[in-house]
């Protein structure tokens, strides 16, 4: 394994030095338990979003706390999920009277440890809403699941579900909100490359110097099948289509298309993929009306790459338009 | 033979030292069908309850229990941290107030500790989950019970148990967990959280019957 | 090789359809010669900034068009410095008439094609400066090498001397302000891993699982030397001594501090990385007062670190901290 | 024996032939040393080159080689681009207007090449670049002519100094181009650039001595 940390152990706690470091404008940072809060939180009257997950899908989530997007972000060890006391904590950090949002990734540990603090949270009289994103059509939603994983939907539904909240909508409207764009928004990820978990040591999985998984989740787990690396025009359709079909997407929907690095594939290649999904989405009469591009949600040093599509709207145009100022997303301020 | 407060933290003493040593291997199964921190996040969490050891040593075996789920629930994480914190958690509401346990108080204080898991995870035997090692492992106990073994044969089946149900995962497709998203490529290999139950079980009857 | 790509001599040609795609709020895209100019461009009456190198090193240059920052980026196929035709055009594309500032890396390459292109442009009638970026203190500046590599600096300069021209400094002015920056600024680059060329199609140079390369630069050039892989804070304290002392910072200074990825490495290993690099300025009476921490100047998909350091002073900031927007940096717009 | 144009355009078919053959090799060389281009780099210019023939090769070999020039120049880039568009510009000067050429003529016309090449790159002999190739090369063609040479012997002896120019750059430690910044490390690695320049004088050795 190489990579640029000291020890395995301290790879989150010295992240959190160096975010705290770089950004004390924008965030403050408490340890023990860990969590990420605006530096002017709690916004009095606003609505709280509190997000959170394990590290190493970075900007994703500490990135994307700041105005017009999220309060609180709680950062567990690489890739587990936070504990109920950090969630627990910086809900209470952030909750400027209005309730607070949890915005849950679906995964078995995500759930129970926000549903927990979501407890407690309530015990102490806040009012807290969770909203689970479960985006990623590689997972099949059944008995026989955990259910769809939450990958790069999340990202977009963060930054709209933070500008609603800085307009001062009610936490019933933004949870609604944010229900909707799950409702609307799909994903799929590949990967080139296996990631390596710094305390592991080694690459989560094998991958042959001529082979790809396809539909891997945003933690290392395999996909569901492996097969020879082909071009990226044919991976982008391979990406694209599952997602078209199983909404399904309309002719004549406007839609918000991200490409996603999944940490070491390089911008080059995104814009590569970037203008094969276009042309994919335009072929199916979709009209790309707003795009992200670049490493928002990743895997440590996963090569890969993930499309999201969401499905867009004169409101939620707006909201994603709306002024950001976080670490990871800024526009318009 | 009954098992006193300090049996329990010499089990959790040894139990930690299991994970130690066995971290890596955990990891490895983890890598395989999962996210490859599961021995990490079980050593993480058994430093911590380590530390906490001292300061409850000499209270009834509820308390340190719950003490060591409470541990666990803020240090662990992940799907692993909230099922064994509650497997410690309704142990210890069972074993409230008590200094030493029979082999029955602990066959019922793991029965409701399994309650709690499959309440929690709604996970069935056969899912391919800690549920498939510790369920066997709680029957064989009640039985044992039933039956009027010693502590000592009680302590060994529910070892027995716990370890054929950890291999009963195997073959199997996984149903709950982040195993589950793989569908038939989880057949094949063996559960990281059935593991680390069963060496739970099996560090309990290794320092337990050697006292 | 893995890569998201198809044919590896269309690389660049994807990418640019890509890019054009993505904003065409930003830029227009020029093909056959390639560039990248602003999407109102010619500014009239400011001074344009031509750039270019190399394709590789995304989001540099073409991420780097836009208000506040480059009227024109002229990118090459990959790591070969593009031709004289394209900086012609790119230079007639964006002259408002107060003439064009070329911000050339050293590279003999980019020497040699970027003054044959000046030279063209003069005999058009247009007023062309060029101002050379040679940052890198891991090449030793003298009669026997070609001079110090451009790097990470380019970057910084390019958003300052950016914010200069929008501001309606003259040519002589900016060429002045850049030959500052390039005169206080300084860079060291290291990899774990090579990067590898699409149309060579394996990494350049081959990297034991436990070694990695100081000193390299950004187009898989190897360093100075070869070495065991250390721990991140050896790693940094090996990129930030030679920084320091080369030009020589002095207790006191105000500087930017620059955590830049090479594309591999991801930014939870930036940050670990930024955190030990403002110990060690500090530590040497260096104030950081602003920082750019990212993906800014990569190296394909190669994995590892640079650092740049610039001294500031209160005309830096102010242009430092101006509005731009481009697809690569953006903030206050 | 004199070239014709017809000749010197066989002669660039030939090398863009070469080039084809070999330029996974010269990006090797390039790889060690620099950064891993030179021979797409080249690929891609003679490329060019190819499609822009037919429209000149019914002209005059200086049209034809200020030609090849201007197209290298806007198709290569990197320090390949403008030193080899110099050294096809250069030469086609000194060919202006003319049908065929005698070893006078070419003689002049690459050291005329080597000369632009040098005041534009500033390199020396034994700097590790394509001077060290072209030089002698240049070398052995104006003595061959001074000493009344047949064409064939003073190209094939432009080539074989060429080639001894080409391998002489081993062991030397570059002091120009990419390959200045490794140093001491760049010494036991052949020079791309001198490599690619041998290929061209001994192209042009093999096809105009089989006529
Ligand atoms: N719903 C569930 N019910 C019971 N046990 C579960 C459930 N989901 C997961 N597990 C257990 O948790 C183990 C994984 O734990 P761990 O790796 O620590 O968490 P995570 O999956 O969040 O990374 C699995 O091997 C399985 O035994
Ligand atoms: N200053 C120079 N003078 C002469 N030849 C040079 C000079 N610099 C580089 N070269 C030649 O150019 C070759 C490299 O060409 P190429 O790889 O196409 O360009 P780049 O170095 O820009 O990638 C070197 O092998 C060397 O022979
Ligand atoms: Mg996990
Ligand atoms: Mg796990
Ligand atoms: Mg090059
Ligand atoms: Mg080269």
């Amino acid at each position: 394994m190489k990579k640029l940390i000291n020890k395995p152990e301290d790879v989150v706690l010295e992240e959190l030095q160096g975010i705290e470091l770089a950004h004390p404008d924008l965030v403050k940072i408490h340890y023990d338990p860990n969590y990420i809060v605006r530096a002017d939180a709690p916004v009095k009257g606003k609505v709280a979003l509190v997000s959170g997950g394990g590290s190493g899908h970075e900007p994703m989530h500490g990135g994307f706390v700041g105005k017009g997007m999220l309060d609180a972000a709680c950062p567990g060890a690489v890739f587990t999920s936070p504990t109920p006391d950090q969630m627990l904590e910086a809900t209470k950090a952030v909750d400027g009277g209005a309730g607070v949002l949890h915005i849950v990734k679906n995964y078995t540990g995500d759930i129970m440890n926000f549903e927990m603090a979501a407890d407690l949270a309530k015990g102490e009289g806040i009012d807290v809403e969770a909203v689970v994103v479960d985006d990623d059509v590689a997972v099949k939603d059944s008995l026989y699941t955990a259910g769809r994983r939450g990958v790069g939907l999340t990202v977009l539904m963060e930054k709209i579900v933070g500008a609603a909240a800085e307009e001062g909508r009610s936490l019933k409207d933004i949870a609604a909100l944010a229900r909707k764009i799950n409702g609307q928004g799909r994903s799929m990820g590949m990967a080139l490359t296996s990631c390596t978990v710094p305390q592991a040591g080694k690459p989560t999985f094998d991958l042959p110097d001529d082979e790809m998984e396809i539909g891997i989740g945003i933690h290392g787990e395999p996909g569901r099948t492996r097969m020879k690396v082909k071009p990226a025009d044919d991976i982008t359709e391979m990406l694209m289509m599952p997602i078209i079909e199983d909404l399904p997407f309309k002719s004549g929907d406007e839609v918000l298309l991200f490409v996603n690095s999944m940490g070491g594939t390089p911008l080059i290649e995104l814009y590569i993929v970037y203008r094969k999904a276009v042309e994919i989405a335009e072929k199916h009469g979709l009209k790309v009306v707003r795009k992200l591009i670049g490493p928002y949600i990743t895997s440590l040093d996963m090569a890969g790459a993930s499309i999201t599509m969401l499905k867009m709207d004169s409101d939620l145009v707006k909201l994603w338009d709306a002024p950001v100022k976080t670490a990871g997303m800024r526009w318009g301020i | 033979m009954t098992i006193t407060n300090n049996d329990v933290i010499k089990w959790l003493q040894a139990f930690d030292q299991v994970i130690t040593e066995k971290k890596d291997y955990l990891t490895e199964l983890d890598s395989i069908i999962g996210d490859a921190d599961h021995g990490a996040n079980m050593f993480r969490g058994f430093q911590a309850v380590m530390t906490k050891l001292p300061s409850v040593q000499d209270k009834d075996i509820g308390s340190i229990f719950k003490t060591v789920g409470m541990t666990l629930l803020s240090t662990v994480g992940g799907a692993g941290g909230p099922l064994y914190s509650t497997l410690f958690i309704q142990a210890g509401n069972r074993l409230n107030g008590k200094m030493e346990l029979t082999l029955l108080d602990w066959a019922e204080a793991l029965e409701a500790a399994n309650n709690g898991i499959v309440r929690l995870g709604k996970a069935e035997v056969g899912d391919k989950t800690m549920v498939d090692a510790l369920t066997p492992a709680v029957q064989a106990l009640l039985e044992a019970s039933k039956d009027g073994k010693t502590m000592e044969e009680g302590l060994r089946m529910s070892a027995d148990a716990a370890k054929k149900g950890m291999e009963s995962t195997i073959p199997l497709v996984a149903r709950k967990g982040r195993a589950s998203y793989l569908g038939e490529r989880s057949a094949g290999h063996q559960d990281p959280g059935a593991t680390s139950s069963y060496l739970l079980l099996e560090a309990a009857a290794d320092v337990w019957t050697k006292k």
